[in-house]
């Protein structure tokens, strides 16, 4: 009994060591390929870690109690959520690391940032988070309905179950509900915040949205935050609908390739309005998601 | 100061030689230099520099250019907003002597006496590439631990409240579009 | 020590209270709070030891009966806690006579209502408690005698359609006993079944405020006294939730519509009711993120979750049904301690206008905490007991495969995020207004109950096996299936989560960020008025604060769509037209019409009465 | 479509004799005396100069004077007038056009404030630009910048090392 515990502990450090350096460099090599989109350079790929480092350093202004506890509930809550993500070979929590216990306590992270930018007392902040939410609203909904139907036909809604599933199965859900593949694809472009969805943090309209009060270490524990919500994001996308991968390498390659194809499309679209987005996500991705939804339940049947 | 003060003091300006943020107020008619500094043909991020949306985010307040009174009662509002270490640049002859402007009733004639600037870039106004070698300039100076403007700031700040008194008469103003 | 003693000591103790009043409010308020908290320890710590089952005889036929079976003891808990927890709440508030006269009537008539194991008790119990509550919305502001004119006729609509029910039961089975109709259902037509299926389901939409019948709580909330909003939120409709385990679960409404077209394990006729139910998740949701006032965006989130309820125990199945008794008991716990949070803001501050109010963190942390604590409750996040129950009803949704009801539950609980943040950040967050300078905190006696509501949340939240073994008991006396739980771990179907692992990982995730915020610098504390603003100066702090429409985009969005409310009002003016022009036919002056049209009537109904 | 001279004859007419200088074909100069302005203003917005782009001052202190510039511009042929006149340095004031433009109201705002020439019937003479003015009204010809900005803003002192070394050390 003691042992697990202490395997369940290390594999729990190294999963988040490896989420959170995975991550970064991979920001940094996205930057990069903006950069070069954009026909320029761009940073060196470790820019985003000098980046976080620099800003834990400096000094920073506090608005009160709720605007640092709602910061430490954001970071606290998606450092908690990194834990129930099987990173291939590496789950920490194998068997009990239900995909809705992982959706909701990401909405722990979303809720503390929430308290905490309004807590500031800036109007940019609180149109910003209205924004945020209401924009959360579009394109959660898809998401839900696809896995619903991934659920239904795998008989289970444990992520670590659903890879061993679909590796056995040798055939990624993906290829059994394209169409819900790509659904989740473009929600999840969504739930990450990339350019066409992220007019909740427009520098140009609201001053950086919520962000707009951050300074010194509060902003570094923001930009930890929002590396582990990537990870977290498109590591559930990638276990649930591209087999997760049997090593770690595997599992980090399709998490590279997932994310890279993100960034070129995000460098290359501008951004839309909130009711612009929500109205897309409430039309083709949920009419989609229906039809693969019904095409599993009553036609594909359980497996 | 302990060494083991002084060695992470030391790794502290590393790392904020490498990534300096600037905040988004082009006070003068040097910011049009800005954006080709940005774009691809000079490519300021390549040095880490990138544009920020508020103080509170920014290390770097660039003066771009004349400095009229009622501009600098807003940047010395913008400055305290911003969070240390910040650092000041200084486009142009404007900022360091007034420049064309030595002799009008609006435009102040010596920055440095308001604010504490790290680094004046000669030139009516500066081009890209001056920009460019003026902030590897700047990060050097950071590097080394010697851009300490914002220290300065602190510590003889009645000295720059009573400069700003002068030439102001009150730095915070009632007008008609705030009340 | 039976429950005709407490049943007849609750009825008497209505006059005994509104007499001491009389003489001295105070004495008579904490009469009423003692005796409520009374009669919650005795009933919550009497109900463990199985079942008794008295009858009052009044005629040959008429006879109440009272049973404490598991069900009646759960539903009897939830509402004695959170009536007497309101009772100990209401000590600071506007005292009258009259109305601890009527709060405690609807005590009575709840207790009686949820003790009873027949429908006619049910019925006539449940009467008193709408009734007194009935006049109890008028007491405070004047002009609410509409809102309580809508709230009655939608409240007689359900009563109709349940007398209906009864005298129908009556007729065709002979019985109105809830096991003995249990028994003798199965072997009805198909056709009586219905009738009576969707008589009764009438009633709970129209007391739950589920989707066709909800316009009437908007109205009642926002006119009701502020103690009164908790019992009636918390309390009141979670009697429609005991006559809907009643009505699906207990009568076994499955196999009796077992040979109607099945929808992937659901009869037509759950699946419909069920339906409704989701659209009243989604109806209740969207005008709930459009309300400007704080009392009307939880009457709309009562909507919101009662639609959830009837969803979850109309589709039945092991998880669905634990899942809606759970968020029974979740939902009274956190909209009751809501509606409290609100109460205090408003005694303190005299209004329940979001955008009137703003940065009352300072000045009321306590209320802050517990509000924080009840909205993630309603959003269903993990450490507390909200996810338990929605989590339940998702693994029964996911079992069966139902992507539209589905939907549905989706949409409410990703909405829920928008409605319940917009009051904690226009009440909480934000700069100060100016007239709330000398605002204190809520009294101690206002704290209490509402941090026991939050304690016992975040307990059933941690540690659901202690909720959910009680709910395994009614399962089990009803021949349903049960959950297992272990002392943390909740295994369904399709998956397992372990509520304490939770909470401890969110704990480690907590301590590992506080220590990268100690470690680093100590921030320097600025007040709200030092803020960005473009650069330029900041004096009138307080009109930064924004919080009126905070949902624009989304508002807009939903402009054109037709609601519910004009519909109704616009047919109840042709309803008015329709009224006057019969009036002008038939009750003209002169006498002989009325004894040709008394005739008439007569011999009809001898005819249909041979 | 009568050109400009024939409307300036129709205002002549009415109103008595000014003398006219045309500067190109589409634009031309009139001097008016005050007494006579507002009239004259009035007659030729109904003849087809509807749009007033812009009031001035000039301070033409040899002669004691402040001139106030109307430009008018006629939309239908593109022709600009402008309609000087002059008021006496020591009481400049002159009457409201805001009557007949609306948007006369900052333009004489701005000009009271840098010229101090008062509009009497302009409600809202506060100052538009300069923030705490406490001198004269600074496009006063009488009022010398030079010596404001070195009371009020210390100039850079270049000690011999600047001028020799020509700033070795900026490298």
């Amino acid at each position: 009994m003691f042992m697990n515990i202490v395997i369940t502990i290390l594999s729990g450090i190294a999963l988040l060591v490896v989420a959170f350096i995975f991550t970064v460099t991979l920001e940094g090599i996205a930057r990069k390929i903006e950069a070069r989109i954009q026909r320029r350079y761009g940073p060196p790929f470790w820019q985003n870690f000098i980046d976080i480092f620099k800003s834990l350093t400096k000094y920073s202004i506090s608005h009160g109690f709720i605007f640092d506890f709602g910061i430490l509930m954001a970071l606290g809550g998606t450092i908690a959520t990194v834990f129930f993500i099987p990173a291939g070979s590496l789950a920490v929590f194998p068997g009990i690391d239900n995909v809705f216990v992982v959706i909701y306590l990401l909405a722990i992270g979303l809720l503390g940032m929430a308290m905490s930018a309004v807590g500031s007392g800036n109007p940019n902040a609180s149109i910003g988070i209205g924004r945020a939410l209401a924009q959360m609203l579009g394109y959660e909904l898809p998401f839900m309905i696809v896995i619903l139907g991934v659920f239904f036909h795998h008989g289970t809604s444990s992520l670590s179950d659903l890879v061993s599933i679909q590796i056995a199965q040798g055939a990624y859900n993906v290829w059994l509900m394209p169409i819900g593949g790509v659904v989740a694809f473009v929600s999840l472009i969504g739930m990450l915040g990339k350019k066409p969805f992220d007019t909740f943090i427009a520098p140009a309209e609201i001053a950086s949205g919520p962000l707009v009060e951050y300074s010194g270490k509060y902003l570094g524990m923001l930009m930890i935050q929002h590396a582990f919500a990537t990870f977290i994001e498109i590591g559930l996308f990638v276990n649930l609908f591209l087999g997760g991968g049997r090593t770690l390498w595997e599992f980090l390659l399709k998490f590279l390739i997932v994310y890279f194809s993100i960034v070129i499309i995000s460098a290359t679209i501008p951004r839309f309005r909130v009711e612009q987005a929500i109205k897309f996500y409430w039309k083709w991705p949920l009419i989609l998601s229906f039809v693969q939804v019904i095409i599993v339940v009553f036609v594909m049947g359980r497996r | 100061m302990s060494n083991e003060h002084k060695a992470w003091e030391r790794v502290a300006n590393m790392l904020r030689s490498r990534s300096l943020w600037m905040l988004y107020y082009c006070t003068g008619c040097g910011a049009i230099e800005l954006p080709p500094t940005m774009t691809s043909r000079f490519d300021m991020e390549r040095l880490g520099i990138g544009p920020m949306a508020t103080p509170r985010q920014a290390d770097i307040l660039l003066i771009t250019g004349y400095l009229s009174t009622k501009t600098l009662r807003r940047v010395i509002y913008s400055y305290e907003q911003m969070q240390s270490p910040k650092y000041i640049v200084g486009f142009g002859s404007c900022t360091l002597n007034g420049g064309i402007y030595y002799d009008s009733y609006a435009t102040i004639n010596k920055l440095d006496l308001y604010v504490p600037v790290d680094l004046y870039l000669a030139g009516c106004m500066p081009r890209p590439e001056a920009i460019v070698s003026g902030f590897t300039a700047l990060m050097s100076k950071i590097d080394k631990g010697e851009a300490n403007g914002w220290k300065e700031y602190q510590e003889k700040n009645d000295w720059f409240k009573r400069n700003q008194i002068e030439a102001l008469g009150e730095v915070y103003v009632h007008d008609e579009f705030h009340e | 020590m039976s429950i005709l003693f407490v049943l007849a000591a609750s009825l008497f103790a209505a006059p005994l209270f509104f007499l001491v009043s009389k003489l001295k409010k105070s004495v008579a308020y904490m009469a009423y709070a003692a005796f409520q908290v009374l009669v919650f320890l005795y009933v919550f710590f009497w109900g463990g030891t199985g079942s008794s089952y008295e009858v009052v005889g009044i005629t040959s036929k008429l006879n109440f009966n009272f049973s404490m079976t598991s069900v009646n003891w759960f539903f009897a808990s939830i509402v004695m806690l959170i009536i007497s927890t309101t009772a100990v709440f209401m000590f600071p508030l506007k005292k009258s006579p009259v109305k601890v006269f009527l709060l405690s009537l609807v005590t009575a008539g709840a207790l009686g209502a949820v003790f009873s194991a027949d429908f006619l008790t049910l019925m006539i119990f449940w009467e008193i408690s709408t009734w007194s509550s009935l006049l109890l919305i008028i007491q405070d502001k004047e002009k609410s005698t509409g809102e309580a004119i809508k709230y009655a006729a939608i409240a007689a609509v359900g009563s109709y359609s349940m007398l209906f029910a009864i005298f129908y039961m009556d007729s065709r089975l002979g019985t109105v006993e809830f096991s003995s109709v249990a028994l003798k259902i199965e072997s009805q037509p198909i056709g009586v079944q219905l009738t009576i299926f969707i008589a009764l389901a009438i009633m709970v939409l129209a007391k739950m405020g589920s989707f066709p019948l909800h316009t009437w709580l908007r109205g009642s909330h926002s006119s009701a006294p502020d103690e009164f909003s908790p019992i009636l939120s918390g309390g009141l409709t979670k009697l429609g939730g005991f006559l809907l385990f009643i009505m699906s679960i207990a009568l076994p409404s499955f196999k009796g519509f077992g040979n109607l077209p099945i929808l992937n394990g659901i009869p037509i006729v759950n699946y419909g009711f069920a339906l409704l139910g989701g659209i009243s998740i989604v109806v209740g949701t969207v005008m709930a993120i459009r309300m400007e006032d704080a009392k009307e965006l939880i009457a709309f989130s009562t909507v919101s979750n009662s639609g959830y309820i009837v969803l979850a125990l109309s589709i039945g199945g092991t998880y669905a049904t634990a899942g809606g008794m759970m968020h029974i008991l979740n939902h009274a716990l956190a909209s009751a301690a809501m509606f409290m949070a609100i109460a205090a803001v408003a005694y303190r501050t005299r209004t329940t206008k979001m955008h009137e109010m703003g940065g009352l963190i300072v000045k009321m942390p306590v209320t802050f905490a517990v509000y924080l604590v009840a909205i993630i409750s309603v959003a269903g996040i993990p450490p507390t007991s909200g996810f338990v129950s929605k989590w339940l009803i998702y693994q029964q949704l996911v079992e069966n495969g139902l992507p539209f009801l589905a939907f549905a539950a989706f949409f409410g609980s990703i909405g829920s995020f928008m409605y319940v943040f917009k009051p904690l950040a226009g009440i909480f967050l934000g700069q100060l207004k100016p007239e709330h300078e000398k605002v204190r905190e809520a009294p101690l006696i206002m704290l209490a109950p509402m941090t026991l509501l939050t304690l016992l949340t975040i307990f059933w939240g941690v540690f659901p096996s202690n909720a959910i073994r009680s709910i395994n008991r009614i399962t089990e006396s009803i021949g349903g299936g049960t959950v297992d739980v272990t002392f943390s771990r909740i295994v369904a179907l399709t998956g397992e989560w372990d509520s304490v692992l939770v909470t401890t990982v969110f704990a480690i995730g907590f301590a590992i960020s506080l220590l990268i915020f100690i470690r680093a610098k100590r921030a320097r504390k600025v007040d709200l008025l030092d803020n960005y603003t473009g650069g330029d100066f900041l004096y009138t702090a307080e009109l930064y604060h924004f919080s009126y429409r905070m949902y624009r985009p989304f508002d807009r969005l939903f402009e054109k769509w037709p609601s519910m409310e004009n519909w109704l009002s616009s047919t109840s003016e042709k309803i008015k037209e329709l009224g006057a022009l019969l009036k002008a036919v038939f009750f003209n002056r002169n006498p002989q019409v009325y004894i040709a049209l008394t005739v008439i009537v007569i011999l009809g109904a001898f005819w249909w009465l041979r | 479509m009568n050109s400009m001279n024939e409307i300036l004859k129709e205002v002549m007419a009415i109103s008595g004799e000014f003398s006219v200088k045309e500067v190109t074909a589409r634009e031309s100069i009139i001097f008016v005396e005050t007494s006579r302005l507002n009239a004259i203003l009035e007659i030729l917005k109904r003849k087809g100069f509807s749009h007033l782009s812009l009031i001035t001052g000039v301070d033409r202190i040899e002669d004691g004077v402040f001139e106030v510039f109307y430009t008018l511009f006629r939309w239908e042929t593109g022709e600009a007038l402008l309609v000087k006149s002059s008021v006496s340095r020591d009481a400049p004031v002159i009457t409201t056009v805001m009557h007949l433009w609306p948007t006369a109201r900052f333009y004489e705002r701005d000009v009271h404030e840098f010229f101090g020439i008062v509009f009497d019937g302009n409600p809202d003479l506060k100052p538009l630009i300069l923030e705490n003015w406490k001198e004269i009204p600074p496009m006063r010809k009488d009022f010398d910048p030079q010596k404001y900005s070195n009371e009020h803003f210390p100039d850079r002192h270049y000690g011999s090392e600047f001028l020799v070394e020509g700033g070795g050390e900026n490298e």
